[in-house]
């Protein structure tokens, strides 16, 4: 069994090996880089979901070229998102890289984009200095200092002044507890402590009960995407939700994908993101009946507009350049390009290649008996905090 | 007692097990060849050979010593920071690299070997496991200095020995690699059929007549340990140096069990198993995901209980022996 | 002068004592034999001379030198060798290279990690006149695990003259040979040279009265008597304790 | 403080419950069964299907859990385990890491990758104070569930014929087969209740450890420390061994927040260098 799909497999990629070379001037070939096993499944499946979902709608010809997506699997780990990246422009021939679920697998590609001239479009990663590794590369998702530094915003102008910021103890996790109390230190606000916890945590229980012993007006909270729903589920059960502690953080913790899981406990969190699900525009209620339908009710989350967004923006780079995939000429294409995406209004910064979007404040609410992060305030045209303050 | 008669012919039966086999031969040649004849996979070949070296450092430990390691990925990790610390701030000559990744993780090999010298199996997996563990906490928490998460980048590869360039050079850098490997093989070759490395299959075959006949166990283990963790930190390093940035994976735990996978699966105690099962699960891992990029560690793990279910202790060389010799059998009804 | 001797050698384990207070001596170039019923701690004792267990109380003396702090390794350098009760062999090895290793390891040429195995045309030669000795000649490229029985108990003595100890351990030589193969086994021990002290754990009292010049007897962990074949077998206390016992099996 | 004691004690149960069957299939029939995850995973999976897709009440679904976890479980015995009890290690290992590699793809192609959690009734969330200590119900319910399971096992272990067969067993395949025992279908059974115990313990942890395809690897390593630290000799050790995790794992996160992720390994390495049999194994057995 195995051994003929073995075989099997060996056939195809002969196949397709051959068959590449006769159609390579017709077709405009998309490598999508991103995590479908390991811990990170779940962003590699969002991005996968809507790349596709976006191809779907709009017909996979581009400027007379046909449009191929080639999906690979990196598992998370940066030697392969290299290794992949570079057999992908040697091999397939591909014109543009795209994915890239987390900054090292990001970083790991940005040399290969850059000596290859193959523009690379960041789905995903957060980090702010991803883009500055590369001139190919453009960014369709959001950076870490866009959420942080607006909830915090929001935080000093809503009579929060003593906050406990609870990170997970990692590289994104130290960019989002820095971004996060800088900016509200600047407001005036007051930081009580600072709690890290360590990437394998299952247990928040004692961290919780040092934020109970703290005191603070609120709790501001960075974890992966995904590990939110055990913190919240601990904070609603350790009574923190009723002693007046309020939950803030980027959207992260939130996440739309998994919120329909975390039970009532989420309700009244506030973040702030670049995305909801419940976001009230027609282009989103379209996208998000479409994507539930294809992805067997599946609800899009912030990844997926990243995906969904970073296969629009290749395909106007090329609408732009008439089909012509000269690198170069894509990135010119690329920047300052600005549209209506799902998630609301956004541009491609023209120096940074950076995104510019709008954020928005939401609260976690019961609709239809279901959890959405409810959007009620926003703040619109958030360039990336940590690259304006270099300025 | 024919031909065994004389001193010299019985130690010619011995040191024989250290010349090569024509099948050895015909290996490195194609491996060789497949330098100029393989471009298209030369960036898959380059980690598979990387995954050879990081093997065959395992096998050191466990096929020829007997001690079984679920954090092996601490001195690869360890070694592959330490190359690219070294690059960013001393030189980026990668030979350099390798020599200093080397002894560093030798080093934390020689101190942390006395953690392991007691106890079983399980034991031992268990303490192995807890180092691993402990480095990749370390390495996330000194986030300023290896960039914990994010991954450390910028580190610059100078053309090796000063002349053969390997940056974004992939038929080169995989050449530099393969040398690495070979060299590297060679020299295990030599000490596994070395008085040194009959005393450590002695150890492992029953260390309470070993020590009784004369061996002094620990040193000999500590030894070992010390000279797999160098090779791993070297294999660390050529992998820092030939990917553009070191991130936390290097040292995670999948990867500890990933290399001991990629053993068993070619086999243990005759060198070449690290070799054969890293290219076999590399290359599967491969083709499966390019077809099922979702669910091809189903095939692999259905692949993996075959595997057990039908090998022995030499891995899939042992399938191949049992086929041979079921045909022999079948031949001569 | 004592090739061997213990001072007050203790072992407790827990509330059991296997060996208690035992002062054992063994003279230099001696056939000294080791008797006790089952359980009377033979295997503790030998255990504790070689250095396999650490003794609770008491010192072990081996020629003039304090050894009771050294490691068995330590211990066969200084010319202390032993065979076991139950086959401790490397299955995976072949008696040549099982031997070749021993002699390795003697001559302090064992940790060297360059030159081949086996190489040493010196060593190998010894390695034969050994083999040949214990009528292994004509098995030394088998795998250890695939001998015969018969040929495994003697590859366990080889290895440890190989050792060229000057004094040896021998664990009931004789256990589980089937009889017509014990009289080969009889002869080796018989025939081991003159300057070497053996001390011999033995059940069988045909073997113990055939070979040993010394006897001590071994009971509840503590030395009962001591002396000439002779006089024990005529020890009406042994006969009683020991003798006695053994024909009720 | 005496919360922390609390939660230490809530989450070294949860373990404790996990991880038993581990001890008795690495300590008493010495196989290094390293899918044991992927049947707590399982059994979680099968509590999270009933209650929140087809609304069986929660109570209902932890029996429903332990089975589903024990006939898979016994099932597998007879199929694939049994080829290996006699092997190697490490061909054990990789059979059972490639058991982990398919539960998880199969997981994840059924049921989605995304974190589960399973709906607890109203009643079991948040927490009362007694005597001014923060006492969380669904904690409160996990400590008592896994002591009447502690005690159960002690029970079945210690008074009843299965338990005098097993350790027969245990002791001694042989002499227990020539005493007309079938030692195949002790071992069976042991295992199959292993199983359920990490079914229902899945179950159970799910609202603290969360579900997920990655679940038995992800968590393995805890079963092992608990494991290896307690020692396989009885179940009092990895009892111990799990509340002395739960406990020092809390602790050391409560009170030293930045080294919390060094102090069950740190703890771990000690003890194993300290007592390679484990911290409780009985005696010195050489």
């Amino acid at each position: 069994m195995l051994r003929r799909s073995f075989l099997a497999a060996l056939a195809a990629t002969a196949l397709a090996a051959g068959a590449t070379p006769a159609a390579a001037q017709e077709t405009v070939k998309i490598g999508l880089i991103i995590p479908l096993t390991g811990p990170f499944t779940t962003t590699g499946k969002q991005l996968e979901a809507a790349a596709k979902l976006y191809m779907e709608q709009n017909g996979t010809t581009v400027a007379g070229k046909k449009i191929e997506l080639i999906v690979r699997d990196d598992a998370g780990r940066a030697e392969n998102t290299a290794r992949i990246a570079g057999e992908l422009i040697q091999n397939d021939k591909v014109s543009f890289l795209a994915g890239f679920g987390l900054t090292p697998l990001a970083m790991a590609t940005a040399p290969i984009a850059t000596n290859s001239k193959v523009p690379m479009v960041v789905m995903m990663a957060g980090t702010s200095i991803i883009t500055e590794r590369s001139p190919y590369i453009v960014r369709t998702s959001f950076t870490l200092g866009q959420s942080a530094v607006i909830i915090a915003d929001w935080a000093a102008q809503n009579k929060i002044k003593k906050v406990v910021t609870l990170v997970t103890d990692y590289a994104p996790g130290h960019d989002a507890e820095k971004s996060f109390v800088d900016q509200f230190k600047s407001k005036g606000g007051e930081i009580v402590e600072s709690l890290r916890v360590p990437i394998q945590n299952p247990d928040f229980a004692p961290f919780l009960q040092r934020v109970i012993d703290a005191k603070p007006d609120a709790l501001y909270v960075f974890t992966p995407s995904g590990v939110g729903a055990i913190l919240m589920k601990q904070f609603v059960e350790r009574g923190l939700d009723k002693s007046g502690i309020r939950l803030i953080g980027p959207g992260d913790i939130t996440d739309d994908d998994v919120l329909p899981g975390f039970g009532d406990a989420a309700v009244g969190v506030v973040t702030a993101h670049n995305y909801s699900t419940d976001h009230p525009s027609a282009k989103n209620k379209e996208y998000v009946a479409a994507f539930r339908k294809a992805n067997a009710g599946m609800r899009p989350n912030f990844a997926s507009v990243g995906g969904y967004d970073g296969i629009h923006l290749i395909y106007e780079a090329l609408k732009k350049t008439g089909g012509k995939t000269d690198g170069d000429a894509l990135l010119a294409a690329m920047k300052g390009l600005k549209w209506e995406s799902p998630r609301g209004p956004i541009s491609i910064d023209p120096e940074t290649r950076d995104i510019v979007q709008t954020i928005y404040i939401r609260r976690v609410e019961k609709k239809n008996g279901e959890l959405y992060n409810v959007e009620f305030a926003s703040f619109p045209d958030v360039k990336d905090p940590v690259k304006a303050a270099k300025k | 007692m024919s031909s065994l008669d004389t001193a010299k012919d019985a130690s010619n039966v011995m040191t024989r097990k250290r010349s090569w086999h024509w099948l050895e031969y015909a290996f490195w040649l194609a491996a060789a060849a497949s330098v100029f004849l393989l471009p298209s996979q030369h960036a898959l070949l380059t980690q598979i050979a990387i995954w050879s070296l990081f093997a065959l450092s395992l096998d050191l430990l466990l096929g020829y010593a007997g001690i079984v390691s679920l954090g092996h990925a601490a001195y690869f990790g360890f070694g592959a920071y330490v190359a690219a610390l070294f690059a960013i701030n001393f030189t980026g000559e990668p030979v350099t690299g390798l020599l200093v990744a080397g002894v560093a993780a030798g080093l934390l090999g020689l101190v942390t070997s006395l953690l392991v010298l007691r106890g079983t199996d399980l034991t031992r997996l268990m303490v192995t496991l807890g180092i691993a563990l402990v480095m990749y906490e370390i390495a996330n928490q000194m986030s300023w200095l290896t960039g914990g998460a994010d991954g450390l980048t910028g580190m610059p590869v100078n053309p090796v020995l000063g002349f053969f360039p390997i940056y974004f050079r992939q038929a080169n850098s995989y050449a530099y690699v393969l040398v690495v490997l070979f060299v590297l093989f060679v020299v295990a070759k030599r000490i596994v059929h070395s008085p040194f490395g009959y005393s450590l299959r002695a150890i492992k075959g029953n260390p309470l007549r070993a020590s009784s006949i004369g061996i002094p166990n620990n040193p000999r283990l500590i030894a070992v340990y010390t000279i797999a963790a160098a090779y791993a930190g070297i294999a660390g390093a050529l992998l820092a140096q030939t990917t553009p940035v070191v991130s936390l994976t290097y040292i995670d735990f999948q990867r500890s069990a990933d290399v001991l996978l990629m053993l068993i699966i070619g086999g243990t105690g005759y060198l070449y198993g690290g070799i054969i099962g890293s290219a076999l699960f590399l290359v599967a891992q491969k083709f499966i995901g390019n077809i099922t990029p979702q669910y091809w560690e189903f095939w692999i793990g259905f692949a993996l209980v075959v595997i057990a279910l039908f090998a022995r202790d030499r891995g899939l060389f042992s399938i191949v022996e049992r086929i041979a010799a079921w045909r022999k059998r079948g031949a001569k009804p | 002068m004592n090739a061997l001797e213990t001072i007050g050698l203790e072992k407790r384990f827990g509330g059991i004592v296997p060996t208690n207070d035992v002062n054992l001596k063994v003279q230099e170039g001696a056939r000294h034999a080791l008797i006790g019923p089952n359980g009377a701690g033979k295997t503790t004792l030998i255990n504790l001379l070689t250095g396999v267990l650490k003794p609770s109380k008491g010192r072990v003396k081996l020629g003039n030198s304090d050894i009771t702090d050294l490691s068995p390794h330590r211990r066969v350098s200084l010319g202390m060798a032993r065979t076991f009760q139950i086959n401790q062999l490397f299955a995976d090895l072949s008696p040549i290279e099982a031997i070749t290793l021993v002699i390795g390891e003697r001559e302090k040429l064992g940790a060297n990690f360059w030159r081949a195995f086996g190489s040493d045309e010196k060593i190998v030669s010894e390695t034969k006149a050994i083999a040949r000795q214990f009528g292994l000649a004509d098995v030394l490229h088998e795998r250890t695990a695939s001998l015969p029985y018969g040929k495994q108990r003697q590859l366990e003595i080889a290895l440890a003259i190989a050792a060229k100890p000057r004094v040896l351990l021998l664990d009931e030589p004789a256990a589980g040979v089937p009889e017509a193969e014990r009289h080969e086994i009889l002869e080796t021990v018989a025939a081991l040279p003159k300057d070497v002290t053996v001390l011999l754990i033995e059940h069988d009292m045909d073997i113990v009265f055939g070979f040993a010049d010394r006897i001590s007897v071994l009971v509840d962990g503590k030395l009962f008597v001591e002396g000439e074949p002779k006089e024990i077998e005529n020890d009406p206390r042994v006969r009683a304790v020991y003798l006695g016992e053994r024909t009720d099996d | 403080m005496l919360t922390i004691l609390f939660d230490g004690i809530a989450y070294g149960m949860l373990l404790f419950v996990i991880s038993c069957g581990l001890a008795v299939t690495l300590g008493l029939m010495n196989f290094v069964n390293l899918a044991h995850g992927a049947f707590a995973m399982l059994g979680g999976y099968c509590a999270y299907v009933l209650v929140n897709l087809y609304g069986v009440p929660f109570f209902a679904s932890l029996p429903v859990a332990f089975m589903f976890a024990a006939m898979i479980g016994l099932l597998a015995e007879r199929t694939l385990y049994v080829h290996f009890y006699n092997r190697s290690h490490l061909e054990q290992v990789l059979f059972t890491i490639g058991l982990v590699f398919m539960t998880s793809a199969a997981v994840d192609y059924f049921l989605g990758s995304q974190q589960r959690f399973i709906n607890l009734p109203s009643y079991l969330q948040g927490r009362f104070d007694f005597f001014g200590i923060g006492i969380g119900k669904y904690r409160l319910l996990i400590i008592l569930v896994c002591a009447l399971i502690l005690i159960v096992l002690q029970l079945i272990l210690g008074y009843t014929r299965f338990g005098s067969r097993l350790r027969a067993a245990v002791d001694d395949q042989r002499v227990a087969r020539g005493l007309g025992i079938n030692v195949n279908w002790v071992f069976a059974l042991t295992f199959a209740v292993g199983c359920g115990l990490a079914g229902l313990g899945g179950a159970l942890g799910a609202e603290i450890l969360s579900l997920e395809p990655h679940f038995p690897l992800k968590f393995m390593i805890y079963f092992l420390i608990v494991v290896s630290v307690g020692g396989t000799s009885s179940i009092t050790g990895p009892f111990l061994a799990s509340i002395l995790l739960g406990i020092g794992d809390v602790a050391g996160k409560y009170y030293a927040p930045r080294y919390g992720g060094f102090v069950i390994y740190t703890i771990m390495i000690v003890v194993l260098v300290l007592r390679p049999q484990g911290l409780f194994a009985r005696g010195t057995s050489k």
